[in-house]
């Protein structure tokens, strides 16, 4: 199996941000060695405290939570994205390794395939 | 001394190639470029991905200004012509109103806008795709 | 006047290009991801913090709990108002500029 | 005295509403916030003006996951319901496939894919509005 | 009549850029006093030398000729923008008038209608 | 690697986050309206100019006259390519990643 990794950098806001995690979803229920990094926007996807009643929208939490539950590995936040935000690893809503610059290019070289989304 | 021509030679090789931009995005050309030049190189498309605002290249309504090239047309064109697998992501399209015949009557909306080529089908396709092809090339993101 | 930011500070430069073309005593209302500009220790509020303190500086609620941006973390030069409040927004002003 | 508190008295007013996003984009909802306060704020919504990928609003053919809103639905009932003049942007509209009988015919295109409250016209109602209108907002820039 | 200026700030190739001169170009025909300012990557729509034929577009140089035509009677390009793109303004394919940030928020105030597109 | 960048630079964050994670030995195409970047005397052009000597640069020749970017003005390090060497270049790379 090959394995893929995913680059989610939509604003939970944007629907890419759900169709990111449908895939990265989709390629675990397939049994694929998968792992998500949430990246410049998309470190927002973590925030806790979310209310997506309030804007009209369905709550990313519960996708959010399958990702580990349905078997994607690795959960990974960029930590330069995450310090231009004012956010800390300690508010996101799930358990993600923060990652800086060299562990992001490193994590590119070790996983088979790269799908930014 | 086989071995390192072995290692030059990369052969033909399968290409997967997702689309995930619509028709008004210079995306759509790109892709369709590099699919022709994928083919005309000699390699093969295993298959054609479909997803996000790229399953509106799958409806049969848009109409072009006459002094406008019709890249939803040359889509359907090219992958008639070669007989290519053309999966549009079926969660994406409902959302997005693109529907076949089947769908259509599904969820008892009045009309179909797609039809073959093109395929509703699921991300499993694409999960696939990504598992068997040499090459997986993203446009549109 | 009124000008409307939408978008992410850190997806596009419409928030620069706003700052750039905005004059005192003009309004900024901060509406969808233009609500994460208001989150403590960015780049982007302060450069809200910088503007003249004759802007009057407002944001959607709705918006704000809608992507967790907490009501405590927010300046209190800014008000946080709902769409009526919005609207009323453009009655008192006379044009609305959406970046 | 008088004269300052017809200062300060804005009285009702004309809005003139634009959507440029398409339904998957957070601004159809906020327009559609905006639009619900204006009218029980005791405005009148002169004109609703769907451009670009808001045009896709006006389709019919959308399906929407259970769990989730129906963002096309909702705009389709409330125009519906207070009885206003929504314009599709008619260019804007046959490029990307949105077309109501008429157009699906003078096109020679299998289906239509939108109706009434929804109604295809030319830019100059966009320009017509802007001059009319006593405020005008524009959404999903 | 209220005059009304159009923003436009995005790149030529974007569907968005023909839109936005469609608006300016439809606003004149209706005898709407107009104006256009360029701005971000809109100020690539100006650029000399485009070949759209090579990314089977079609050329925006004719609409953009069309704009004193049709009476549009400011043509502006933000000098920001084309500083920050290494672009002057004598590479520009219209006559536009350049002008500073402070020119812009004046524009801004003497128009009655603003729209970015 | 081989990583293919599609938006301007002035337009997004991709640019930035596509630089942060290349690394040495890799390869870098710029496509669509990321042909933008290679204009001289701006910030990205000298971004690119900072990149190691070893990671190599290429940019598709339809999208520079395209967008009226003149060849005579590419930065020597840059190889013009076409869509059949680009589909060389994806044959030669490992893996590709779309920014």
């Amino acid at each position: 199996m090959k394995s893929l990794l995913i680059i989610s950098r939509h604003a939970p806001t944007r629907h890419a941000a759900r169709e990111a995690l449908d895939v990265a979803l989709a390629a675990a229920a397939f049994d694929v060695p998968c792992g998500i990094l949430f990246m410049d926007d998309g470190v927002f996807q973590l925030m806790r405290g979310q209310d997506a009643a309030q804007i009209g929208q369905k709550s990313l939490a519960a996708n959010l939570q399958a990702l580990p539950l349905f078997g994607v590995e690795d959960v990974l936040v960029c930590q330069h994205s995450l310090g231009e935000r004012g956010l800390q690893a300690s508010q996101c809503l799930l358990e993600a390794r923060v990652v800086n610059n060299a562990e992001i290019a490193t994590l590119i070289e070790h996983y088979d395939q790269i799908l930014t989304l | 001394m086989a071995g390192l021509l072995c290692f030059h030679w990369v052969g033909f090789m399968k290409f997967a190639i997702a689309l995930l931009a619509g028709p008004q995005d210079p995306a759509a050309r790109s892709a369709l470029e590099f699919a022709r030049a994928v083919l005309s190189s000699g390699h093969q498309i295993s298959h054609l991905f479909f997803y996000r605002e790229a399953v509106h290249l799958a409806s049969l309504l848009g109409v072009q200004p006459q002094d406008e090239q019709d890249i939803t047309a040359e889509w359907r064109q090219f992958i008639t012509e070669h007989r290519l697998d053309a999966v549009v992501c079926i969660a994406a399209a409902l959302r997005r109103g693109v529907l076949d015949k089947a769908e259509a009557q599904r969820w008892e909306r009045p009309a179909a806008n797609t039809a073959a080529p093109w395929e509703l089908s699921g991300l499993g396709q694409w999960v696939d795709a990504l598992q068997s092809a040499d090459r997986a090339v993203t446009f549109g993101t | 006047m009124l000008h409307i930011l939408r978008h992410s500070p850190h997806a596009d430069s419409r928030f620069a290009s706003c700052l750039r073309a905005i004059n005192a005593d003009q309004s900024l209302l901060l509406i969808e991801d233009a609500v994460y500009t208001l989150l403590p220790g960015t780049s982007g509020r302060n450069a809200l913090e910088y503007l003249p303190a004759s802007v009057s500086l407002y944001t959607l609620e709705s918006d704000l709990l809608g992507r967790g941006v907490a009501l405590d973390d927010i300046s209190s030069r800014i008000e946080v108002i709902d769409y009526q409040m919005m609207v009323a927004l453009c009655t008192e002003h006379a044009k609305v500029v959406s970046w």
